[in-house]
């Protein structure tokens, strides 16, 4: 059952030192800032976060790797014009990186959510992604073995959500938001509007509330400006 | 491009070009980079529907001004706007809708495509580089078609078709044209077809090349 | 079962008892058949969600009369109806809902259940039997917790609490509680132990059964 | 492109006798009566039918079945009270069934459209379906290894569609339809309502139209109502 909280700092409450988080957003679209602001300031360390970037400019997931609280990045696209935070701390060794291409992300966390135990995509096979991995052909086609991807926790912005956890996006920021809310053991989500049980369709909810554990709602989230041509 | 002479097709005459082989009504993904100039060449009516692996399909030319809505982003990160028709998914299905094959037409940046079709446009190799993959390996492999499309040489005057690529792989065999400001190339089981020539001679993209080459420059398009 | 003289829980009493066990606020899905009563038990403020495999959650009572609406059908494809905050989806997100542990609580009918938990509810191995598993063998092994409600003895006297199941198998060791007209039994690691009798007593249950009993009658419900 | 067709008939025009076939519908619900009458009409017979069930009553996929077109049955719920035409064919051996767990049946269609080589599923280890099927465990967990389900056609009903063939449905009736639509190389799909492009709004679309090949208005569907309790 959903829980609806008053402050980000309660929605994260009891986020401990060593967790997997997993953050939704592609770049900014639909990055929980204020989420992780306060993870930042619950002062959690040594975590494992999964996200497609690793952060642009100086808020949200940048501000935390500058922080020194990342100890894993589980991502996609990680160099961009603005992951400044992100290249120093690789660069000094202070963050490990696992690389994985955007499509086997997605269905790794999707699998996590979905309780499949492994699947075969033929994405990155042949690649330098794909060393060491298992391989098969199926029907004259060559797929690599991938395994879930799951986390203690999954901080989503989301653009309303009913009062029992029931959530719509807006655009192209409901990107990852479905599928880690699915992945992890405790979803914590930020709504730009929470509204009454019924006042969604049941035609329109992008994640039942089943997914959803806790909800804090940020009428005006902040945002730092995308740069242009930030990169994939 | 100042003060160089240069020959063959401009950035927009090869993106014209490229556009005028993506078919009524396709299915298309524009990779970042160089590809997103194809959608300025691709007319209303042609019925071309744009994909962006972030979770659009219909998407439509770049913002301005006030209807930049950051909720609304294309893969470069640009802010873009929607056209009627379009529709919102979140990522594992995006990546689904390229995966399985439903795309028609995708066409990528490169920095080395090889003879059999090998990609590698993600990784320069060099070890200093922070990795950054993105949704490279699924575009490469998810579309009916993959084009690619880049200038036939480097800055520093290499060949950018290769028999065999010496960057990182993006994606085994996957890519079936090249469109480059020189020529265009189809990559067919016998070997490597030129079906243009720009500004250039058969005779003088052997002597460029180290890739044996099919003339078909005189067929018909098929 | 009229003329005949009956001790244990009526099927009534038996949801009853059974819905006292789902936690406030759980997810829940009801098999088809005898489970399917335990609603009728589940008060409104209990804030309990029923999934339905058929694509949704947040299912209501059956449907009567004016509101009967054919596209809006439980697993058992009876017209139910619709409750505020409910929400539908396809098949493959119903099933990654169930196979993925979202649901709290799954309540099956059974032919039997094996001393380790394992479940057989979808054929009786009859060889002229037509086989139809629909969406058991999911519902066995998805939720984080499966309830068996059924009867403790079939028709013709046999235990259905047995060392070994003999009817062909829906799913392995995945049932936690068995919820019976003569007693609940919870399956533990040590064995399978009796949490609470019905017109029944300890001794009689061991007679009754071929399965090593642990007696936790006296304990508090954990 | 879409096209959308005056007629159920011409919108299953070109079906060949030996195709494999999606039906959407579980029971009733969802399923494209119409289609399936104009696939009769058609003569194409020899055909494999992915549906979740084998026919209910006289109408639609059970009168395909009666009329004796369809060779083999991929299925999760063929016995019902009202299937009496599957049950007649399959006793007298007229009929193949492969019996698929309803939630792999979806999972494998779903694995076809995602261009997934094959998955692992908990669903069936240890029982007789998975008999003679390759599996691994993996962190303690036991699954089957299961391949995707591929159709040359999907016969699909929604609810709306637009002139572009992006799709909505109504309640427990979208049931199989999106994955349906994305595993066949042919979608071909009943709609209550045509409406004009940008009529729906992008955010409630679940099948995009690049799933859809032919559109076909049928205003007021025939559907026999559902027996009550026929099964799961």
């Amino acid at each position: 059952m959903v829980s609806i909280l008053d402050n980000p700092a309660e929605a994260v409450a009891g986020i401990p030192d060593g967790a997997t988080v997993m953050i939704g957003g592609f770049g900014t679209a639909g990055q929980p800032v204020e989420l992780i602001d306060a993870l930042i300031a619950s002062g959690a360390t040594d975590l494992t976060v999964v996200n497609n970037n690793a952060g642009n400019g100086d808020v949200g997931l940048a501000a935390l790797i500058r922080a020194g609280r990342v100890r894993k990045i589980v991502c996609s696209f990680p160099r961009q014009r603005d992951s400044w935070h992100f290249d120093q701390k690789y660069r000094a060794g202070e963050i490990e990186l696992e690389l994985v291409p955007q499509g086997n992300l997605a269905e790794r966390i999707r699998a996590a959510g979905a309780g499949i135990g492994a699947f075969y995509t033929p994405t990155g096979y042949g690649t330098s992604l794909a060393d060491g991995k298992e391989t098969r052909e199926v029907d004259g086609h060559h797929y690599v073995l991938e395994y879930p991807l799951r986390a203690d926790y999954a901080l989503v912005k989301a653009h309303r959500a009913d009062e029992l956890g029931n959530l719509v996006y807006r655009k192209t920021a409901r990107n990852f938001g479905p599928i880690m809310a699915a992945a992890a053991t405790t979803t914590i989500v930020q709504a730009e509007e929470v509204v009454p049980v019924g006042a969604l369709d049941p035609e329109i909810i992008v994640t039942p509330c089943i997914y959803v554990d806790r909800i804090v709602r940020v009428p005006a989230p902040a945002r730092a400006p995308e740069p242009v041509g930030a990169g994939q | 491009m100042t003060g160089v002479t240069r020959r063959g097709l401009s950035t927009d005459e090869l993106a014209a070009r490229v556009a005028g082989d993506v078919p009524r009504g396709a299915f298309v993904n524009l990779g970042i980079g160089l590809p997103t100039r194809i959608s300025n060449h691709l007319s209303p009516d042609s019925g071309v529907m744009l994909h962006t692996e972030n979770g659009m399909l219909g998407m439509g030319p770049e913002a301005q001004g006030d209807i930049v809505d950051l909720d609304l982003i294309n893969a470069g990160k640009v802010p873009v706007t929607e056209l009627p028709g379009a529709s919102y998914f979140h990522h594992a299905d995006s990546f689904a809708m390229m995966r399985g094959g439903h795309l028609d037409v995708c066409v990528l940046g490169a920095y080395q495509v090889s003879a059999r079709g090998d990609l590698a446009n993600w990784h320069t190799g060099r070890s200093d580089d922070i990795p950054a993959v993105g949704g490279a390996m699924d575009l490469a492999i998810g579309a009916k078609q993959t084009f690619v499309m880049m200038n036939l040489l480097s800055r520093d005057g290499a060949p950018k078709l290769v028999p065999e690529c010496t960057y990182p792989l993006t994606g085994v065999g996957c890519v079936s044209r090249v469109y480059t400001d020189l020529a265009v190339f189809v990559i067919e089981d016998e070997g490597v077809a030129v079906r243009e020539l720009f500004d250039c001679t058969f005779d003088e993209l052997m002597r460029l090349l180290e890739v044996p080459l099919l003339d078909r420059t005189r067929e018909g398009d098929r």
